[in-house]
């Protein structure tokens, strides 16, 4: 096990920068995930922690040692890959056993910790088959065993459950929370999925463009997002937003209009000395924190466009009078359906707010 | 069902379109069958004559008493069989290098490697007798019969092309698990590409097998004579045995024939893998 | 970075194997090069010449006055190019009935088409030649030249490949358009192989271009000698012009090879789009 | 627009049987979804209507007229496959106008209604692209046009969502539903993902092995499910089941009790006259039925094993003291950790029950 430190790491393409000088630090034991949309370099990040992809700039530490010119077999790490990539032509246990025949290691060793990993994974029973004869989950625990049995000192996932439907990815999901418990090794793990960010990590590293936008717990970055892009990136459905400007800044909170909602005003409890009257900023409500109508700090009248009932939770589309689409999360609600008015509030203690550069005001 | 009846209509129009063609491509093999059986001044007779004859076995006597086809066909196996194993080894270690790795003139080799497929053989192989003939001296050779056409543009890049297509994280997987470059081909991507291994060992072992040109020139020695170029010699006496040279032609193509239909699954995929994926 | 010095050792030892067997096999074009710019004597001189000398034009002329051999590129390109589009036209129908459709009897019209595979073009030619010559009496016929080779079973398995490998819903989506069959083929399908029938092209074009076996026999007029026909007849005469067969050959070849090279990407790109996808 | 009849359908691939018969109606302008499993027989069903498979015996009425021999274009549907099957030498335009240019329709016509697709799925400025300039989501969004451009009298849409990514199926599911209502024209509409199901569909249709296990409006499959496997297939996450046995049945209710729950006892509203004591049934309580310890009829002592926060809703992956899994979903709940204790009731109301076959106790 091991602390893997990143110092100012950037990596280019020829002249195009893709990692602009990242650095971060993920303790021994820790669950990392790097996530952010697809082209934001996390994968690229990964695998040069990996060995696989050189960095151009700066510097990389696994256990305290700095592994910068290390072959990726000598970084003590194991990497899962989005493809799964097992070898086609051996078998579940040809495939676990394969990097330590061919470095050499002792038989019975190799023996014992095949029959360790496979133990883990209960993949016992599927051993002797090959992995085209494997369902999708089956194949990723294989994976997930050859990762086991290098007794690494990290593991890192490359979006490991991509290629899953929708159901094994909950499952699969629940069962890697379940092995790093078990486990307790350092394992880094990159997703486009916020939702597999928020289920599994301990610490979460929001990723755009080769920068980090946010680095924290998942609670953290769902109530206190650092900018606009980490808000609308973190919870499903995302964060609503609406086009404001202030009015009126004072010591104590600004009061702030929406745009094209008929002059609705809200104060805000954000002092922001920078803020001038006619500066715009946006307002960012979460689908579940519209209120009833009347119980919050503003009304805004809604028409509902298209009404999602799943059983617990409803989902409704809803269109503001100027022509803004929203979405209204509501338990056990049952009534809604197309072209009914509805009107919401928004409760300014539970409303965040942005600048014009996307940035939180606080 | 009117979808049936539909494809139904179509089906027969195409066939309408194809058999007569089929037929003027098939009834050449058909008289080959014909004249092997006849006796040799059959395929001279003034009627055509479209059914067997009883004369087989005769024509195979006289073929092997005139040239020692038996012998040839043994030249031919050996030559076969190791062209083929030599040939698979060199074009996948050449298709691996171009697949795997990027090297200064890259492009330049696989522009020289593509255009030799535009030469007609019967350009090359006038100046590569006289080189091997002639500098190197070494006609009526083993060496002479197997390794100058060992390298095979078309086999280069075939394997070229099924190793790019293969997934690059299986390779990466090996790396990080710290296999060496050469297991790594040797135990990840060869196995993998078998398929287009089969498919290419059955086109380069027919290749050499059904080689006529370059053996005729390098080979005058009896005793090196391939079965193709012993059939070719009959011709050059006073009298040709037609009838024997369509009977050793029957016997040259037969084990073909019927190894190549029992192994056609595995070459149809074998090309589809190889080419792609 | 250690990889990349990694990987630069394991291309280094690579070049070093494959070198010199790309020498060995490059070398005989140099010397055909050579040849083409000697006296015809240069070419049995007791010293191996290894550089151009100046008799390219010289060469030239010899061959153009001792056989018309402008005209015999004509005759070439004519016959590759009708033989181009017909072929292409007759496999791809023949390729598409194969991939689309099931019929009694297709499994054995699959087998018969491979198996012809296997068949060396020589033991096919003779019983051939018999058939157009003497029985249909077409003999030095532009149509003896262009439909006896146009059946191609590469060809029919390479479209067939690549129908076969388009997705069923494109299909299935213009049939619940309403768009008939031969317009589906038409106008879905033939443009969709359009990577394929490009490859299949030059192939096609090329194998009528160095063809030499089938214009040799079939043409005997010395009005309808292809290019390598005429090229071989100086083989015959008293004195062999080898400086001219070499010029020929260079003539022959160089255009090919040029308009090849510009259009490899495609020609590799319809390989893989042919075989599979 | 047009209802589409099926008559005891069935279908058999040489012999075997693929469809059991299946009879149902769907109503001019009624949007049906066809939901159930893979190799649920589902999508031959709908090719079946499409006319593109045979049917064996059995019919199919479109509009009034029964189509078995007719030819699938002469049936006045279109259908939008699942991998798009956009032609892709053709640009946007071609791929729409494409059918109509084949039949000889008139130029103006076919003209207008390419623009008129093109706007209602504001697809105008793609147009002169081709299909592999599109996102996935645009080139979905152009063989819907596709399928509009025939004015059809019933679309058939063949899993139209599944090749997209999480967030653009919400997005493109929206859509669809709006589609339906501006139209109104009669949908068919099969996908294996119940979350679709549910939030299209005015009735669902649940298949399993080529027979309709129930049919109804998505929340009364949700509430009120005929059998286990309808229970077990609507919802997400999945409905928990409990083993239990009869211990006594009357005339107004059944006490049952729990297998290997430490003899926990529940009384249920069940009346079922067939019932006996010793009888195997099953218990089924939706995940975010459980409530707060002693709120219900029944406690039942758990160990949280894994938790998932996602912000405004939590879900809780739990083990009964003999290791039964068990999915509890909480709103705003963020305090359960691994290993805590936790207790939870179940409220026989809200529970369901099923006999050993798997059919509803009502």
């Amino acid at each position: 096990m091991a602390e893997v430190s990143l110092r100012n790491v950037t990596k280019r393409f020829g002249a195009v920068p893709i990692i602009h000088g990242v650095s971060l630090d993920v303790a021994d034991g820790e669950f990392v995930v790097f996530v952010g949309p697809s082209g934001c370099g996390k994968s690229t990040l990964l695998r040069m922690i990996a060995g696989l992809e050189d960095i151009s700039t700066g510097e990389i530490g696994i256990g305290g040692r700095t592994v910068n010119d290390v072959e990726p077999a000598e970084r003590g790490i194991a990497m899962v890959f989005q493809t799964y990539a097992l070898y086609p032509h051996m078998t579940v246990e040809q495939n676990l056993s394969f990097g330590l025949r061919m470095n050499g290691n002792d038989r019975a060793d190799t023996e014992r910790r095949v029959r360790r990993a496979a133990a883990i994974l209960q993949i016992e029973p599927l051993l002797a088959r090959r992995p085209k004869q494997l369902s999708g989950g089956q194949r990723q625990r294989v994976a997930i065993g050859r990762a086991i049995v290098r007794e690494p000192q990290a593991f890192l996932f490359d979006e490991p459950l991509s290629n899953l439907d929708a159901e094994l990815r909950v499952q699969m999901r629940v069962e890697i929370a379940r092995l790093h418990k078990e486990l307790g090794t350092t394992m880094i793990y990159v997703t486009h999925d916020q939702t597999e960010a928020m289920t599994l990590a301990d610490k979460i590293v929001v990723l755009r463009e080769g920068r980090i936008e946010q680095m924290g717990a998942p609670l953290e970055l769902y109530d206190d997002p650092a900018n606009q892009f980490v808000a609308g990136f973190i919870g499903s459905p995302k964060m609503n937003f609406l086009a404001g400007e202030v009015v009126q800044n004072g010591p104590t909170g600004t009061l702030i209009e929406l745009i094209n909602q008929n002059k609705a005003r809200l104060p805000m409890p954000v002092v922001a000395p920078g803020l001038r009257a006619g500066d715009r900023v946006t307002l960012g409500v979460r689908p579940e924190h519209w209120g009833q109508a009347g119980a919050g700090d503003l009304d805004l009248p809604l028409a509902v466009d298209v009404a999602e009932h799943l059983g617990s939770t409803s989902y409704l589309y809803a269109n503001t009078k100027s022509g803004e689409p929203l979405v209204i999360e509501r338990e056990e609600s049952r009534h809604e359906t197309r072209r009914d008015a509805l009107v919401v509030s928004i409760s300014s203690a539970k409303a965040f707010l942005f600048d014009a550069a996307g940035q939180r005001l606080r | 069902m009117s979808k049936s009846r539909r494809e139904r209509t179509q089906t027969i129009a195409l066939h309408l379109l194809l058999l007569p063609l089929a037929l003027l491509w098939l009834f050449p093999l058909w008289m080959m069958l014909v004249f092997s059986t006849m006796p040799d001044y059959g395929i001279f007779s003034p009627n055509i004559e479209l059914w067997f004859s009883d004369q087989f076995f005769a024509n195979i006597a006289n073929m092997q008493a005139d040239t020692d086809f038996l012998r040839a066909l043994g030249v031919s196996v050996i030559v076969a069989v190791i062209y083929t194993a030599l040939s698979v080894f060199l074009t996948s270690m050449a298709g691996w290098a171009l697949a795997r790795y990027e090297f200064v003139g890259k492009p330049l080799v696989l522009a020289i490697i593509l255009g030799t497929i535009t030469l007609p053989y019967f350009v090359v192989v006038i100046p590569q007798f006289v080189m091997v003939a002639r500098d190197f001296k070494l006609a009526n050779t083993w060496i002479a019969l197997i390794v100058p056409p060992l390298f095979n543009s078309l086999g280069v890049l075939f394997m070229r092309q099924a190793f790019s297509m293969m997934p690059n994280d299986l390779f990466d997987a090996a790396r990080v698990e710290g296999v060496k470059e050469w297991k790594i081909y040797l135990f990840v991507a060869m196995p993998l590409a078998r398929p287009t291994i089969a498919a290419l060992s059955i086109i380069l072992f027919l290749a050499s097998w059904n080689n006529y040109l370059w053996p005729l020139l390098i080979s005058t020695d009896r005793a090196m004579f391939t079965a193709p170029v012993a059939l070719g010699s009959l011709i050059g006496l006073t009298k040709v045995s037609w009838g024997g040279i369509m009977a050793g032609a029957v016997l040259l193509t037969a084990p073909m024939l019927v190894v190549f239909l029992l192994l056609q699954r595995h070459f149809i995929a074998g090309i589809a893998a190889g080419a792609i994926k």
